[in-house]
């Protein structure tokens, strides 16, 4: 699905590497987080997957499509990219208008548009506002639409930069279980995200880039055991990772608090302690 | 933006200069071009401001400056040739369209002119720090500190707003908007999706930022300044060299 | 808490000593952007059609201020200072923005409302008077300091009409454009008339 | 040192009360986390404490709030900066000078401060913030963590004795993060300032913060120190507001009965508290008291 080979990539000739030497498979219905400090250049790296960056050596192919020979709003048609600020893109005068403004450039079929507005406006709770001036609306309230006009042309891909920054906890689950339903659908995410525990909740595989390389790449609970190099990258493990590690092998396993709680009940009842 | 005269850092003789000093020299020698109607006198200008930014090491970036200065220099005598009938007719460039020689000399005045004028402003800006210009302006000079502001907030927003506008196509071209049309009217169509999100997001800026500057004070009353700018011997010697450009202009004419 | 126990407060206004804080920030972020707009999106446009984008943000910055008198001449002068920091861009920007933005200004005081339904026009209407009347004073300046005492034909002005017409033109279609979404964006009120 | 006298406010143009009925005291060197999902008025109440609510955004002000004495319907934002700090989300909007030593110069400039004193001044708040390294870097080079180290000097410059701060982590990297809350932490143990903060990040707020607020619909909620509020995580998760996973995991072993003590704040404590039920010690965290309003 998606073919990163020996991707190396600078700004102009002058410039060090942003990216050094990256190769990468992501298969149909993957749930990949990338993850590092700002400026490990996960964003540069999301941009060379719809064509915005093409490689300096290397190559990018989507679906068989060569990102660098491909147009990047031929490539929107398979890939989908929300980036991190919705003000960004937001510019029209309604909520309906904006969610179209993708489909009308993909040039899709004008009878199919009206329902695929709706039923999108639907899933992220936006029915009622879709007349409403997208300038008037709430942060958590824009980004939903900014997700919206990306999830409108229906690809096979989907790009998260940051998709829950600035958002209250409720905002953030709301957003990311939209999203880990259209996962379960089939839809293959690669999000970016700063929220470890976003990452141990949502993501089936994870990688940490650090300095323009690939520092880490596997399940996201190995990933998330390997201290060193997450501080390299600037990164904590979840707490309850940190905590379990602290025990040594003994919660070897452990992600979630209920794993954890699981565990420590399995050890500490049979030891005879007052229950 | 590599189009913005950016202040290029360096601790030459004429970096040090106080920016009072700066200033005198960017508007004494336009004007100075103005009242001087002499190939030579204007050649010499552009000239001296050469060697100011060589010596003040700076050169390699005043050259994209002098680039553009002569293009639109270029551009201004082209035209001017092609309306100036006077004279005696040296050559043809297009059939009917004759070249003269009060018509040459008067648009290589032109061009010469301009670009001697406009010189001496640029390398100011280029060898000055924002903060002292703004410490002359106010201190010195007496402008209201919050319109001498605004102007600095808007330089400093520039590059900040660059970064922002890449961000902004580059969002809009993964929804597939496509910019290449030739249509005058159809390209306003296509720039909207750009200018709207760029303003929007740089308005909504302005709030955070009244309140920022609110809280520590700003405009409250009379401002103090750490750092005094003295004007030095070298200082006045700048002034009364480049004040001799006046006299020498209005005796060639 | 029983309402009996609520006292309101109320703040003096201080008298308004020239523009706001935010009003200033206003206007140096408008230009800022108006700068990044020359510089991006005036690469998309040939010559003749070309937007002039600090005169359609300084427009925008008199709509959304609605200045005094002063202070549109302030903005104008700002304008014309930030253009001072583009090569190519002469002197002549410090006599041809004042201009513009004091003719602006009034416009906004012509007390003639330019509605069709909801839309109103005034916008439209005074940035195409006020980017003409920039365009021909920085015009006027340029012949009077180039051509002073030359005894030779000015370049025509008809050859520069046109660019300026064009420019005026799409300026006000822009801050048609722009003026009610910046204006949300602001969280200001919307009315129809601009003079209140 | 902060008195909240029956405070409510409601915006101009709006009908309904961003905050309503408050009552509150913050004391001298306290460490005040406030959380609460968005809209539920925390940022209306870190405004009325720098002056600027009811000074820069207008609307029908109810009750007193008293700073460092102070009413501060009485006095302005410039005059309470002398008291108050303010750091807010954006480095980026805050930020008004292109080398770290003039923005932390500025506001001391701006109150027509003299030059030698606003060099001892620099130099202070270079040192209480940690950033001294900084002092010649440009601000445009610096990483988001250095940049909110950069206005949290700028606004200790004034030699506050309270700083209030409005999510001024969520444009940054775990790193950035926990470099401005531990900058925090030095601030308000080693020269006493006092910090309110309103964060979405509760993780870090109960590793940091002495004290946390709660707010819902404009109203404090709960008040009371950061142990005890973690006490009623199901509340706080019926609320919206992501509570420490450890916090969970400390829930579900009360409910096996395997623990009766208080809740851990950190990895540390979290530790002690698996530890004490393996090796069947209860080594059990005090109480303390909590209000609920």
């Amino acid at each position: 699905m998606i073919s990163i080979r020996n991707l190396s990539y600078r700004y102009n000739k002058k410039a060090p590497l942003v990216l050094d030497n990256i190769s990468l498979e992501i298969g149909r219905g993957e749930f990949v987080a990338l993850v590092g400090q700002n400026g490990a250049g996960k964003t540069t790296l999301l941009k060379q997957l719809n064509g915005l960056l093409k490689p300096s050596s290397g190559s990018v192919t989507i679906n068989g499509l060569d990102t660098a020979t491909v147009k990047t709003s031929e490539l929107a048609c398979h890939i989908g990219f929300l980036f991190q600020n919705p003000d960004h893109q937001i510019f029209c005068g309604t909520v309906y208008d904006e969610i179209r403004f993708g489909l009308v450039n993909t040039r899709r079929q004008q009878e199919l548009i009206d329902g695929r507005i709706r039923r999108i406006a639907g899933l992220l709770g936006l029915e009622g506002m879709l007349d409403r001036n997208p300038f008037t609306l709430s942060k958590g309230e824009r980004q939903r639409v900014a997700l919206a006009s990306v999830l409108a042309l229906e690809t096979e891909i989907l790009v998260l930069d940051e998709p829950t920054t600035g958002q209250d906890y409720k905002e953030c689950v709301e957003i990311m279980e939209i999203v880990k339903s259209l996962n379960q659908q089939g839809k293959t995410i690669i999000m970016v995200s700063h929220d470890m525990e976003v990452v141990v909740d949502y993501c089936e595989r994870t990688i940490v880039l650090h300095n323009g390389r690939v520092l880490e790449d596997d399940d996201t609970g190995i990933v998330l055991r390997k201290t060193e190099s997450l501080g390299m990258a600037g990164l904590e493990p979840p707490q309850i990772i940190q905590l379990a590690q602290r025990f040594g092998p003994l919660f070897q396993d452990v992600i979630s608090p209920e794993d954890m709680a699981r565990a420590i009940i399995s050890c500490a009842v049979p030891g005879g302690v007052r229950a | 933006m590599k189009q913005m005269l950016e202040y290029v850092h360096g601790n030459s003789l004429i970096h040090r200069l106080n920016p009072l000093t700066k200033l005198i020299f960017a508007v004494v020698t336009c004007v100075a071009c103005f009242i001087g109607s002499n190939h030579l006198f204007l050649l010499g200008i552009l000239l001296f401001t050469i060697i100011i930014a060589g010596a003040s090491g700076i050169l390699g970036r005043a050259a994209g400056v002098y680039k553009a200065l002569f293009i639109l220099g270029l551009f201004l005598m082209l035209f001017q040739l092609l309306f100036t009938p006077q004279g005696r007719i040296l050559f043809y460039i297009l059939p009917g369209v004759p070249v003269t020689d009060i018509g040459l000399g008067f648009s290589s005045l032109l061009m010469l002119r301009m670009m001697a004028a406009l010189a001496p402003l640029s390398l100011m800006l280029m060898l000055t720090p924002m903060n002292e210009l703004l410490t002359a302006m106010t201190h010195n000079l007496k402008v209201p500190y919050r319109y001498a502001f605004a102007v600095v907030t808007a330089l400093r927003f520039i590059p900040a707003f660059s970064r922002e506008m890449d961000q902004i196509m580059q969002a809009q071209r993964s929804r597939g908007h496509e910019t290449d049309t030739r249509n005058p009217i159809k390209k306003i169509r296509v720039i909207i999706p750009m200018c709207i999100p760029l303003l929007i997001s740089s308005v909504r800026k302005v709030e955070t930022m009244a309140i920022s500057l609110e809280t520590r004070g700003f405009c409250t009353g009379p401002r103090s300044c750490r750092k005094k700018l003295g004007f030095t011997l070298f200082d006045i010697l700048a002034i009364i060299l480049v004040m001799a450009a006046l006299p020498v202009s209005i005796i060639i004419g | 808490m029983s309402q009996e126990t609520m006292r309101k407060r109320t703040i003096q206004n201080k008298s308004r000593k020239g523009m706001s804080v935010t009003d200033i920030l206003l206007v140096g972020v408008l230009l800022a952007a108006g700068a990044v707009l020359k510089f991006f999106v005036g690469a998309f446009f040939t010559a003749g059609m070309k937007p002039n984008f600090i005169i359609a943000m300084y427009c925008l910055a008199i709509l959304l201020i609605r200045p005094r008198l002063y202070e549109a001449l302030i903005i104008g002068i700002l304008a014309g200072v930030i253009s001072q920091f583009f090569p190519g861009t002469p002197y002549l920007n410090l006599i041809s923005e004042p201009v513009g933005a004091v003719v602006m200004y009034f416009l906004m005081q012509v007390p003639i409302r330019m509605e069709i339904g909801k839309i109103t026009f005034k916008p439209v209407f005074a940035t195409f008077i006020a980017t003409l009347c920039s365009g021909f004073s920085f015009l006027g300046t340029l012949y009077l300091l180039f051509y002073a005492g030359a005894n030779v034909s000015a370049m025509p002005v008809a050859v520069f009409l046109g660019i300026i017409l064009g420019t005026a033109t799409i300026n006000s279609v822009i801050v048609e454009v722009l003026y009610v979404p910046v204006k949300l964006a602001l969280g200001r009120k919307v009315t129809n008339d601009p003079v209140q | 040192m902060i008195r909240f006298n029956d405070v409510s406010f409601s915006y101009e143009n709006s009908d309904e009360m961003a905050v309503r009925n408050i009552n509150a005291h913050i004391g001298r060197g306290e460490f005040v986390g406030i959380i609460g999902p968005s809209g539920a008025g925390k940022s209306t109440l870190l405004s009325m404490i720098n002056g600027v609510i009811p000074h820069f955004y207008k609307g029908d002000f109810y009750g007193e709030v008293l700073v460092c004495g102070r009413d501060t319907v009485e006095s302005t934002c410039g005059k309470l900066s002398h008291h108050v700090g303010s750091v807010f989300q954006d480095p980026e909007s805050q930020i008004v000078s292109t080398v770290v030593e003039d923005e932390i110069a500025f506001g001391l400039e701006n109150f027509n401060i003299p030059a030698g004193e606003i060099e001892a001044r620099l130099a202070e708040a270079l040192r209480m913030a940690g950033i001294e390294h900084l002092r010649h870097e440009s601000t445009a080079a610096l990483s988001g963590g250095q940049k909110q180290r950069v206005t949290i000097a700028a606004a200790i410059a004034l030699r506050p004795e309270i700083l209030v701060l409005d999510e001024p982590t969520s444009q940054l990297d775990p790193r950035g993060s926990r470099q401005v809350f531990t900058t925090l932490r030095q601030l308000n143990r080693e020269y006493g300032i006092t910090i309110i903060i309103v964060e979405q990040k509760v993780m870090l707020l109960s590793e940091f913060c002495s004290r946390l607020m709660v707010m819902e619909k404009g109203r404090i909620i709960m008040d009371g120190p950061t142990r005890s509020v973690l006490e009623h995580n199901d509340r706080l998760l019926e609320l919206g507001i992501n509570c420490p996973r450890i916090v969970t995991l400390t829930k579900l072993l009360k409910n096996a009965s395997l623990w009766s003590g208080g809740y851990p704040v950190d990895v540390d404590e979290a530790e002690t508290v698996v530890r004490g039920i393996m090796e069947g010690t209860h080594d059990q965290y005090q109480e303390p008291e909590l209000s609920i309003q």
